[in-house]
């Protein structure tokens, strides 16, 4: 065992300080409380995320762990796990997830020479937004139970049906939709992926879901006879279950999840260090104490974990990653809402306060409070991750 | 020993619910949740008329000389249908600091209007730092011939933004902290909403020179900690009171989202996790509600409630954090969204966890309480 | 709502106190550790605890709470949580609750006259000592699966098979039996209630199972042609089910275990006042002063609970009464775990000790970390009685 | 980086796995804990001559010069098989105090008649009131012409029954606490075992005007507090591959158990809510144990451990009782039995919580750990 760095590591990481250290010096503040969602909120931030996707992509960052013949470097995915942690470590945008870590490794794995070269070129040079078009009113965690409908009808297939959840799909420039292509095959039978070309194309319609505290990155997605040609259905009819659970389980390790907590962390600690209450600086309250080296200890194994996830992909053990990102994701959600409550806890009175001149940290606690139940249910809820965990990783049997 | 409700309170609560389950559902706790006033001041005359502002207050002063009991059980309606009102800080706080500290002519006069539905008061106690404490309260109040003058900022004065009066903390020289009731409608008062995870009406209060005659002095000079302290542990039973109808609904909310909601072909609260996450929620709140209801009778008996309070509210506190936030876990998506209304549960558990002390010194006072006793 | 005493209430307890004060001063110290089970360890404590029946039943305590047509009361069950909160404070034995808070009340029930007349009176009196013959090794959590065999052979039944966590078997009079009198009606059905005369008869081997500790509490008991009058069959055969589920129900507000729980808090509390380490008192430890804050908290909350499984099953609401109850055991049990738990840990190096003259409190705590896990388990599992709340308590459906 | 064992680790724990399987089953362990040596001098030659004993010891003191990740494996798998021996008192903690602090000439007669398995080491550091600090070393060490005498009591020495040696920390007058290496067989020297939850060889230790020679000193005079600091950070490092050895056997175990157990008709670990803890155990052992190779590298790569120790320890100390309660949870009534194996590891994971320092002390040095870096 060997968790020391080499030294091109060591150097790609500076490297990646330096850049992340000049170009967030002037990001919209609203990163600072949460990146993964501020892209979404304004016009403002989102432009902020756009510029920062050409940025990455120049460098090559954006797309290290591809394959050369995909416009990466074929990096191991302990670097790109370094670059994740620099990256989360500033709360930087510029990553489409939904286009890098989720659909482009589909359409590597399921995609025709031709999608692959028209589709995947754009995603790796960071000019493109994808959202996702997967769960529906009656489909979530039973994600196979979705019901929109793709109809062939000679060259094209005419999409009928509602997604909802879909995050930031009043800002994304195209979709990955799973819909059903056979309405008499039940379930995971009978579905196909697509490309979907332009969200903006009549027969999509977009109306906004405020999350619980007003903000906007929720979306409904309504399709009207919508028009998808038969080019952009990637991979085999009705054989897009199969292509949706590999999607599922690309890079998964969950280290951004740790590294926002460790820097969160650091936030409270020097508010507890500066903050007097009672004749007395917080820190000085060994309750006090006790819960922040609490989670301090939990940020730190779940990065070991976050790296034992990299490392087992990295070395083809896919079945085990898979089940260990669960774990991750699991694990890092709940940590998120730990942190988030105890906080917002002993800052008292204070902990109540949403973003304002009052609110320490500008409210970022609160707001984590909130955003937290998103975390525990988005892209599968906790307790999916845990019968996953049980069924795939402990081989419990599965009833119903 | 009789644990039974009396016939008048099975009305006093049927009619409450009824009343705002048909006037104040959930759309239109959103709709004031978002408004300037955060009250409606049309519903705030109609519980005036229905008698709940002045069901506790003795009969010689306007109201209807309820028990603590009485008040329980409308903080408990209130919580269910997360009624927003001024109710806890002019009935409750103010309501309780008045009946204890004032003098017969400011009872009178005060509680009256408040019974009447005429009189919204906000009390101004904490500052800047959030203390909880007596030494937390620093604002000056400056002699002046007939009275004093007081300068400051005061946080987390709740609704003084629609208050007629405040109660305001401040410290007489060589006296200590005494209450000033002022008029919170002068031109030397500014309240401004902060904006809480509750949307509620928290205020920032400032106040420039504004002069108090020594006749608006509540209880003796220097003595407001002595009545803070009692009316705010009688605050914390009747806010716990509030918060366990909130865990109430909340479970049966999701319960019954539990029983509807299909995924894999079945309900999900066929899925025994989803049961035991519902009957651990049900023994927060049942545990705590059966300690309420004691609690409380110690309170109209007449015995030492002050760390039966706090055991109280730091369990109610606990608990309407659990309950609220499993209730949206078992919600998934449509639970986190503005549209739905179990979100709403969970946004005021975590801002009422810090009203009337934050947990860990409520458990601080039980501890004191014990070490007493033993 | 009145939580007073009445003058009448005041009084009783009052003269409970002033018995138990005299009686318990002989006790052996065994009890001061674990009451409910000190009884069957020693010969010593047997006797003690078989004395103590005696004298309670003398003064009429014993039964209280059964109709007078039985030899009690009928006194309120209000009066009767008043008893066994003295009762619990001070530790005592004297209770044999298999007989009195189960089989008895399953008597008044499911008995014929003649039954009544000849099984209830030496119970009353105090003179006899029960064992519960129901798990089996296959029959745990799933009581209706059980396979004792009693076969009906003209007048009397034939019994074989094995029962197992029997507590008390080796010191015992009397069993209550639950066997399969009908091999061909599966689970619930075919299973029929019997009153075992003698534990010493031929045909009854009871062999010792030793607990985690090296405690003996439980039994295996094994039947070998064991001969059963048929009028030691109590209520019709094959219909041992519902007076096995009512049994279940009965007395269950838990308030021994809370009592208990306040008991030993009391004494943690004056060890932490009384113990210095690292140059001051336990108490002065904020985190130790917060952990039993909350255990006293807990301790008040299950106290309340109890009280009203109490009032509820007076009122005649026994559905109602039932669910609380299985809430009631729930809470107690993993609050008796917390404490166990949290009191050995901030012993530190003290809290592994056993009893001996170096162990805090002799040891009461470490005994009750291993204890724990019975109470977690024994009468129905925590996760059985989170079932049953689900089910009944809730509404929610049963899937299999 | 590289997260994978050399494939001579992999070698050295298959092997260590399959020894223990065979010699030291759970059934031995329980014929040990019940024994009064509470090991087996059979099995300890036996593990001597597999290179345990020297195997993280520098050849020129007689062992195999194996890294610190080595001795992880060990414990791991001793961890596992619950083996009963004074490993963690001789090798783990007395092996290291005399690597850290020891002389030259005490390096080579002691550590190698350690890895010879003839020499069983016994700490004797704690004492009346179980303080863990520097400051709980009060015992005096009395000046004689040529050395020490000793006397007085030490507690919560493991192994000191059977021990050859003790090193006992004693407080030189004017220069502190000081370690001294003596007799454990003297007639001045008298253990006895105290009754604890895990059944093993603690000991309480009485020296009755003990003489000590100036040769048996170890480290410094007064220097004893930084070489039992470093080297119970270590030995925390170690008891906690220990402890999650158990955790992974606890969960393998009643996974098993788990999937063969038939209730109403069908395996228990078909229930959600069992499926779920044992995720939850999973996750606790998963997530620590991959924090453990990243905190036993930083030892082998010379780093700054110590809080480093103490967060793994804290962590470890929750999750192995939180997994072995739950083990025994999942195995219902026969898992409290002495004859099932799995309360073995219940009863463990209490007491090893209190070794190396207790919990909240491993909070604490996070906690000024990470304020020294802030």
């Amino acid at each position: 065992m060997d968790f020391k760095l080499t030294e091109e590591q060591e150097a790609l990481k500076k490297e990646y300080i330096e850049f992340f250290e000049v170009e967030m010096k002037d990001a919209p503040p609203e990163f600072r409380i949460n990146p993964s969602e501020a892209l979404y909120s304004s016009d403002e931030c989102w432009e902020f995320h756009r510029s920062m996707q050409k940025k990455l992509a120049a460098k090559g960052w954006l797309t290290m762990a591809w394959p050369e013949e995909y416009g990466g470097r074929g990096a191991p995915l302990i670097d790109q796990l370094l670059f994740s942690e620099v990256h989360a470590t500033y709360r930087a945008p510029g990553i489409d997830g939904f286009g890098i870590k989720m659909f482009a490794p589909t359409l590597m794995q399921f995609a025709n020479e031709e999608q692959k070269k028209r589709i995947l070129p754009p995603i790796a040079r960071g000019e493109v937004s994808y959202c996702q078009g997967w769960s529906e009113p009656d489909a979530g965690s039973d994600l196979a139970a979705l019901k929109t409908r793709a109809e062939y009808r000679g060259g094209h297939y005419v999409v009928n049906g509602q997604k909802i959840w879909t995050t930031g799909a009043h800002r994304a420039d195209h979709m990955f939709l799973l819909a059903r292509t056979d309405p008499d095959q039940k379930r995971s039978g009978g579905l196909s992926v697509f490309n979907i070309e332009n969200m903006k194309a009549p027969g999509i319609e977009v109306r906004p879901i405020k999350y619980m505290n007003g903000s906007h990155f929720y979306n409904e997605v309504y399709f009207t006879d919508l028009i998808v040609p038969e080019e952009d259905r990637i991979g085999e009819e009705n054989a897009g279950w199969k292509s949706t659970r590999a999607t599922m389980n690309f890079e998964r390790s969950g280290i951004g999840g740790f590294i926002s907590v460790r820097e969160r962390l650091k936030e409270l600690i020097e508010y507890t260090r500066t903050t007097k209450r009672d004749g007395g600086f917080l820190i000085e309250n060994p309750l006090i104490r006790q819960k922040l080296a609490k989670l301090h200890i939990d940020v730190e194994l779940g990065r070991a974990l976050a790296y034992k996830v990299a490392w087992e992909q990295e070395k083809g053990n896919l079945a085990v990653s898979a089940t260990l990102a669960s774990q991750s994701k699991v694990f890092g959600s709940e940590l998120t809402q730990r942190m988030a409550n105890f906080s917002t806890e002993f800052m008292g009175l204070h902990g109540q306060l949403e973003a304002s001149p009052w609110a320490p940290l500008n409210g970022i606690m609160i707001d984590a409070y909130q955003r937290c139940m998103g975390g525990n249910i988005a892209a599968g809820t906790s307790e999916i991750q845990r019968n996953i965990i049980a069924w795939a990783g402990l081989g419990l049997p599965r009833f119903n | 020993m009789d644990l039974s409700f009396t016939s008048e309170q099975d009305m006093l609560r049927d009619s409450a619910a009824r009343f705002l389950a048909n006037e104040c559902p959930f759309e239109k706790v959103k709709e004031l949740e978002e408004s300037a006033e955060g009250y409606s001041a049309d519903l705030w005359q109609q519980v005036a008329d229905l008698g709940w502002l002045g069901m506790a207050f003795p009969e010689a002063y306007g109201g209807f000389g309820g028990s603590f009991m009485d008040l329980v059980v409308i903080q408990e309606e209130i919580g269910k249908a997360l009624f927003p009102s001024p109710f806890f800080s002019t009935v409750v706080e103010c309501g309780s600091i008045i009946l204890e500290g004032g003098s017969e002519k400011q009872k009178v006069e005060l509680l009256g209007a408040i019974a009447e539905g005429s009189l919204i008061v906000s009390l101004a106690q904490y500052e800047e730092e959030g203390s909880y404490l007596e030494s937390g309260i620093a604002m000056k109040a400056a002699p002046l011939d007939d009275g004093y003058t007081l300068s400051g900022t005061k946080y987390f004065a709740r609704d003084a933004n629609i208050a007629h009066k405040l109660i305001v903390a401040a410290v007489v020289e060589g006296k200590g902290p005494t209450l000033f009731l002022v008029d919170a409608q002068a031109s030397r008062v500014t309240a401004t909403k902060m904006p809480t995870i509750a949307m509620d009406n928290t205020c920032v209060v400032e106040l420039a020179d504004l002069r108090v005659s020594k006749e608006d002095i509540i209880g003796p000079l220097g003595g407001a900690w002595p009545i803070l302290e009692k009316t705010q542990a009688r605050a914390a039973i009747a806010q716990a009171a509030e918060m366990l109808g909130g865990c109430k609904v909340c479970i049966a909310m999701t319960t019954g989202y539990a029983k509807e909601r299909e995924q894999y072909g079945r309900v999900i609260g066929g899925n025994q996790v989803i049961q035991h996450y519902l009957v651990n929620m049900l023994l927060a709140h049942d545990t705590a509600n059966s300690y309420l209801y004691q609690v409380a009778s110690m309170v109209d008996d007449g015995e030492d409630f002050s760390a039966a309070a706090s055991a109280l509210k730091a369990a109610t506190n606990e608990n309407y954090k659990f309950v609220s936030e499993r209730a949206v876990q078992i919600h998934g998506g449509i639970g986190t969204s503005r549209e739905h209304d179990i979100a709403l549960f969970y946004r005021r558990a975590k801002s009422y966890e810090s009203r009337c002390g934050s947990t860990d010194l409520h458990y601080e006072k039980v501890m004191e309480g014990l070490l007493q006793e033993a």
